[in-house]
This record gives structure tokens, sequence and C-alpha cells, in this order.
């Protein structure tokens, strides 16, 4: 396992060099503002490229059944198919619907884990975009309970 | 107690001396130093002040003391303090002892209220659900109490304003406004004796709980 | 996507029948989501912080922490965190954790200790203690609490925190153990530990400094300790008081055995 | 400047998984202050990572991840011992990198 310290002593000097260099040039890097303002699954798919949508036993999406709390709700999307481009977490009834959005190259596994903030109970998205502009997307409900005191 | 012993807890600092007695201190001088150290180490925040604390009531004061020493209180202090919160129990003014049940489940969901980080002007909940099953439609609710989950049901009130149904529905006031009335060292805050929640939420809560179309009862 | 929106109804559907179902699968949805969150615990943010603000030099002293003395000799954390609170002969007084980095942040680095624990948690130089205290109490992750009562001061805390801890008060007559005093209770969804006794590993004292997911925050026990006493409807308990680290010592001390899995994450 | 990441490389065959934890607020825009002032959003808006020094992997992410957000992903073609690079860039423009050794 990484060793604390070192992971520390190199962050300085990495850190260092990079707020010289400024933020590496990639390909996927530009920011797709339109894609995270989009209110819903639909046209946030759209805004990053996608022309048709379907659903798809192709698409995972992991997460839990119930959140004990939505400020923390683990999810995932994957696809093991050929050809992905883009592939989003999206929260169906949060403001903007679109958390997060992996570029996918040769260079990675399609399959990406984070976290996102749920306001309620809600389907949850992972939405693949395909290099022809379809978009294919998997589902699942995930319930979030009002935790604590309620105070 | 000794004298020295005395001595040593005038004041904080010496509380050390206490300690260094050869004879381990009796449980009237644990209570003191407790007293001490918890005036010396709580301070009022916002509208919440030390007096919540030192100035508890005797109910409040028995209770713990049983609890510390691990045996309940004797029947007969246990009456008498139940008498006495009895006797403060405050009755409805106007007579009308069933509210609306809808804002009952409100008051009952909310754990709002007398916290230092609440404003002392706001609404307080209930904490109802903090401890009890109440509607089973909320499947997030506590155990520490027991399940009121088909209160009135269960208790054959199909209409709370039946004399036959008088008894369950007083007990069910009282219960709410001072729980210490029937049961001396119970678990339960005095929702109505101590200011928790006023006549108008207590009465919602007995409509949670006892009006037949509440969904308590369903 | 009219199937979707039509799915989602049906699941809606699905999911408001059957309560007594709907309860069991729950508890047991929410222990799936507390597995989830196991593996990348924002506490070790605050753990990797404390290690680096343990041995940097800061303060007006310019030194650093690494020949503090929390219990085992100057220099020694390993182990540190599963005998506190304990007698300080150097301070002549009990402290826990939290109050001896202070104290070291004042003898050692110059900073003022009473201007420390007055600052509210989460800010400034408190913040670093809340990271100071994660490293530290990581370095025992595993260990099994084992608090001393050998000095006479250890009893007396003892037996104050145990009436602490019994104490009703408060707009609404909670003590502790009101929450804590039986087995198998919990406050809505959460499940509460005993803690008049040992309540198993990991649990109750020997999971704390633990990472709250609700705010994300890093809470040590003295805020642990805080924010219960403000549920609790009681007044503000001071920072590193008396109180605080008696009522500490009752519960560590009935934590004797139990392994502890600081920092934890939390609700 | 923002706090060190934490980053876990741990290789398994020809690749490695790649846990990433980051110091960050990640307000959302949506919250409001004490004053019912909304408090503006600050997030992490793009996340790269480079394998000995190669782009291999990015991301953007919007004000709905939660805060001190956690990573996961998967890097191919990749042995103990290589160099894993992650940054992260906010909508106020402030970065971060930290690489690890995989392990």
């Amino acid at each position: 396992m990484q060793n604390r310290r070192e992971t520390l002593k190199h962050s300085a000097v990495v850190a260092g060099l990079l707020a010289t260099a400024g933020f590496p040039e990639f390909a996927h890097a530009a920011f797709n503002k339109a894609a995270f303002d989009a209110k819903s699954v639909q046209d946030s798919a759209k805004a990053a490229g996608a022309t048709s949508i379907a659903e798809s036993k192709d698409v995972t999406i992991t997460g839990p059944d119930i959140a004990e709390n939505g400020a923390v709700v683990p999810l995932g999307a994957g696809t093991a198919l050929a050809g992905v481009k883009h592939l989003m977490i999206m929260v169906e009834k949060n403001p903007s619907s679109l958390v997060a959005m992996f570029h996918v190259t040769d260079a990675v596994e399609a399959n990406f884990s984070t976290r996102a903030k749920m306001g309620q109970s809600s389907d949850v998205y992972a939405v693949a975009i395909m290099n022809d502009g379809k978009a294919l997307w998997a589902k699942k409900e995930v319930k979030v309970t009002l935790g604590g005191c309620g105070g | 107690m000794n004298k020295k012993t005395q001595l040593a807890l005038t004041s904080l600092a010496a509380t050390l001396l206490v300690a260094g007695c050869a004879s381990s201190p009796s449980v009237v001088e644990f209570n003191a130093l407790t007293d001490k150290i918890v005036k010396a180490s709580f301070r009022d925040q916002s509208h919440v002040k030390v007096e919540r604390i030192t100035a508890t009531d005797e109910t409040n004061r028995l209770c713990s003391e049983a609890d510390v020493a691990g045996k309940p209180l004797d029947e007969k202090t246990a009456k008498r303090i139940e008498e006495a919160n009895l006797k403060a129990i405050k009755w409805p003014s106007d007579g009308k002892f069933i509210g609306d049940w809808k804002e009952g489940e409100k008051i009952a969901q909310s754990g709002r209220g007398l916290t230092w980080t609440d404003k002392a002007d706001d609404t307080n909940g209930g904490n109802c659900y903090n401890c009890h099953k109440i509607d089973q439609k909320e499947i997030s609710y506590g155990t520490i109490g027991p399940s009121l989950y088909n209160y009135g049901k269960i208790r054959g009130v199909s209409n709370p304003n039946d004399p036959a149904s008088k008894a369950i529905v007083e007990y069910t006031w009282g219960k709410i406004w001072n729980a210490k009335a029937y049961n001396a060292c119970s678990n339960m805050p005095r929702a109505g004796h101590t200011g928790i929640l006023n006549e108008t939420q207590v009465r919602h809560i007995v409509g949670l709980l006892l009006d037949p179309k509440s969904p308590v009862n369903q | 996507m009219n199937k979707a929106s039509s799915l989602a109804v049906a699941t809606a559907l699905a999911l408001s029948t059957m309560p007594a179902l709907a309860q069991k699968t729950a508890s047991q949805g929410i222990d799936e989501y507390r597995a989830m969150l196991q593996d990348g615990n924002p506490a070790d943010l605050f753990e990797a912080k404390g290690e680096d603000l343990w041995k940097k030099a800061r303060g007006p002293k310019n030194a650093s922490l690494e020949k503090c003395d929390l219990g085992k000799g100057p220099g020694v954390f390993k182990g540190a965190f599963v005998e506190l609170p304990k007698y300080f002969a150097d301070t002549q007084r009990m402290q826990d954790l939290e109050s001896r980095l202070v104290t070291c942040m004042e003898t050692l680095q110059g900073f003022n200790a009473a201007e420390i624990s007055k600052t509210a948690f989460g800010h400034g130089e408190m913040a670093n203690v809340t990271s100071l205290a994660t490293f530290i109490a990581a370095e025992s992750k595993g260990q099994r609490f084992n608090l001393s009562q050998a000095h006479s001061q250890e009893k007396t805390f003892y037996e104050v925190g145990k009436r602490l801890f019994f104490q009703r008060g408060g707009s609404h007559d909670f003590s502790c153990a009101s929450c804590h005093g039986e087995e198998g209770k919990r406050i809505r969804l959460q499940d509460l530990p005993m803690l008049t006794k040992n309540p198993g590993d990991g649990v109750g004292f020997a999971a704390w400094p633990a990472y709250r997911v609700s705010n994300g925050q890093m809470w040590s026990m003295q805020l642990r300790l805080n924010d219960c006493y403000r549920q609790q409807r009681f007044p503000y308990p001071g920072f590193g008081s008396d109180a605080t680290i008696a009522l500490s010592t009752y519960l560590g001390v009935n934590a004797k055995g139990a392994a502890s899995v600081a920092p934890a994450i939390k609700r | 400047m923002a706090d060190p990441m934490r980053i876990r490389a741990q290789s398994s065959g020809d690749k490695a998984t790649v846990r990433v934890l980051m110091s960050h607020e990640m307000e959302s825009g949506q919250r409001k202050d004490a004053s019912g002032k909304t408090v503006p959003a600050w997030f992490i808006q793009e996340v790269t990572a480079k394998h000995n020094g190669k782009d291999v992997f990015s991301a953007e992410w919007g004000p709905a991840v939660s805060k001190n957000p956690f990573l996961q992903f998967a890097v191919k073609g990749v042995k103990a011992g290589d160099k894993i690079a992650v940054t992260w860039k906010d909508n106020k423009g402030d970065t971060r990198t930290d690489e690890a050794t995989v392990s």
C-alpha cells in the first residue's frame, strides 16, 4: 500500500511543478456547461452529444437501495460495450441531473465510481454516450431516508 | 465526611485532595464533586442557560441518583413523584382533547427546538418519531419507546368523544403533558410540563394518536 | 423517456406497499450503504493532515509536536489513544487526547491553550487539534481500550463521569442514559450503543474521531460529546472541561477490551 | 493552498485500481447561509489523471458530487512501481496535483 509520507512528499513536489505549468491540455477537459445545467436526464444526454436514447442491459448503474444520508450516495457507472465515448452519472430529481461525466479512453476501463448528493429519493442513471451518438442508459431507485434526530 | 474533605470540596482546584485521601470518597462526596464540576464545565450558549441542569427538579434528581445506584426508586418515593407530576398537569382549557392529526404528524416528525443552535422563538417539535413508531408509512422511527401504531384502535377508541373513551383520552393527554405522572422515571420528556409543546400542539398529538381517521389507527 | 417515467412510477408503487417487508429491507439496505462507504473514508484526508501538523515546526516557538508526551513518554504516539483519558503528573490533571494535544501545543509550540480551547470546532487551531487527534487515534487502530484506574484521580473521574452519564436535566429531562442505557435501541434509524458497558469493538467510544458524511466534517470525541449535549438540550460543555473528561473516562473505562476502529465513517 | 489528496493505486494483473479522496467543499450553490443569502457554487470541475506522465483519464464534475470527493477508476497496462498523478481544477481556478506509486 502507498505510504502516506511518500504521498505527501510527492504531492508537494508535483503540486509545485504544476502550479506554474497550468492545467494540462487534454482533449476532453473543456467543461460542458450545457450538460451540467440541463434539468433532465434526457436534456443532459443531448447536451453531451446524444442523438437518440434507449435503455440497455449492457450499461450498469451501481448504488445503494437506501442511502442513510443524501449528502453522500455512492454511485457507479460502467459498461463492457466497445465504442463508448462518455459515461455519465445522473440523479433524476436533483435540480440539475448530471453529477459527473467520465471520458472513456483506451487506457482506462469504462467503469467509474464517485459519490453524489441527493436532495430526495430518486432514480439514478448511468448513461453511456457511444461514438455513434447513441445514448444507452440503465437506472435504479435510491431511497434517501431521514436519519438522526430529524432536527 | 471529615473536615479535611469538606475543605477540599470547597474549591475545584483542590478536588485533587479528595482523591488523595487514603479512604475512598463517599457517594455524597462524589455527588458534591459532580455538582461542582458541572458548574465549572458548562456555560450559557444562546438562549440555553446553565440553570437548565443546575436547577433541575426533584423528579430528575431522584431518578438520576437511582440510575447511578443501579436500582429503581422505592415504591413510596416513586408514588410521591408521580402524584406531584399528576397534580401539575394542565388539562385542556376548553375541554377539547382531540386536535388535527395532520398537524400532529408534523409535530411528531419535527425534532427542532430548544437546543443552542435553534432560535429561541423557533416552533418546537415533539421529537416523537425519534423514539416511537407512529404512522407505519414512516420507516425512519426509533425504538426507545413502544410502538404507537394503532394506538387508539388497540385501545378500542372508535369515537374519542364517547364517554366510554374518556379515561384513555385523558390518560393520553396526561402522558404527553407529563409522562412522569404515570411512571416516575420514564425516559419520556414532559412535553407540556417543561414547555416543549403548547396546549394546541399537545391537542394535535392526541389527535394523531386517537382520531380514528388518523393514519395511526388505519 | 416515457418508458422511463412509467417504470419509475411502477417502482415507486411497489416500494410503497408491504411496509413490514420494506422495514426489514431498510435496515439491510442501510447496512449495505454503510459498507459501500467504508472504502474511501475521507477521514484519511484529516489523518494525513494531522501527521503533517505533528511533524511540522509551527507556532511562536517554531517547534514540532514530536516531543509531545501523550502518556507513554515524549514522542510515543502508537497505542496512546486507547489509554486516554489519564492522569498527567506534569499538568496535575486528568486529560483526554485533545486537551493533552492542546497542552503540547502550548508548552512545545508556544500557542495559547486557553485561546485554542475557546475556538469553535472546525476553525483555526481547533481544526488542527481535530486533525492531530485523528492522526493519533489512527495510530492505535485495532488496539484495545485499556484505560488506567490506578491513580486516585482516575477513579474519581470515573465516578463523576458515571454521575454525568445518568444526569437527567434540560428541557427534555434527558440524560446520556436515556439513549445509551439499554441494548438494541435506536433513534430514528440510528443504532444506539449501550455505553454502560463495553458495547463491542469499534462501537461508541472506540469509533471516534469519525468522519460525518451528513455534513462532511471530521468529528473528534470532544465534538461528539458536545453535540450529544446539544441534542440533550443541555447548556454548552467547555472544550476539555472536567465534565467532558470525566464522561470520557467513564466511557473509556467501560469500553475496556474494545478494539478501536477510529477514525470511523458515520452518517 | 488546498490540502493534499489521498491516492491509492493498487495493481492487479495488468491494471491498477485507483482510489482518490480529495479535500474540497463542493459547495452546491443551492445552500443558503444564516442570513438567507445563497452560498455561491464552488466545486471541482475537472479531474484528470496521468500514468507515468501520459494522460489516461479525464472527467467533468458538477456541484452534485459530494464534499471531500471520492473517485475510483481503473487504468490498464499498469505495473507496481508506476506513477499515477491526479489533478483537479475547480470553478474558481484553484488546482491541485498529487502523485502516488502503484503498489
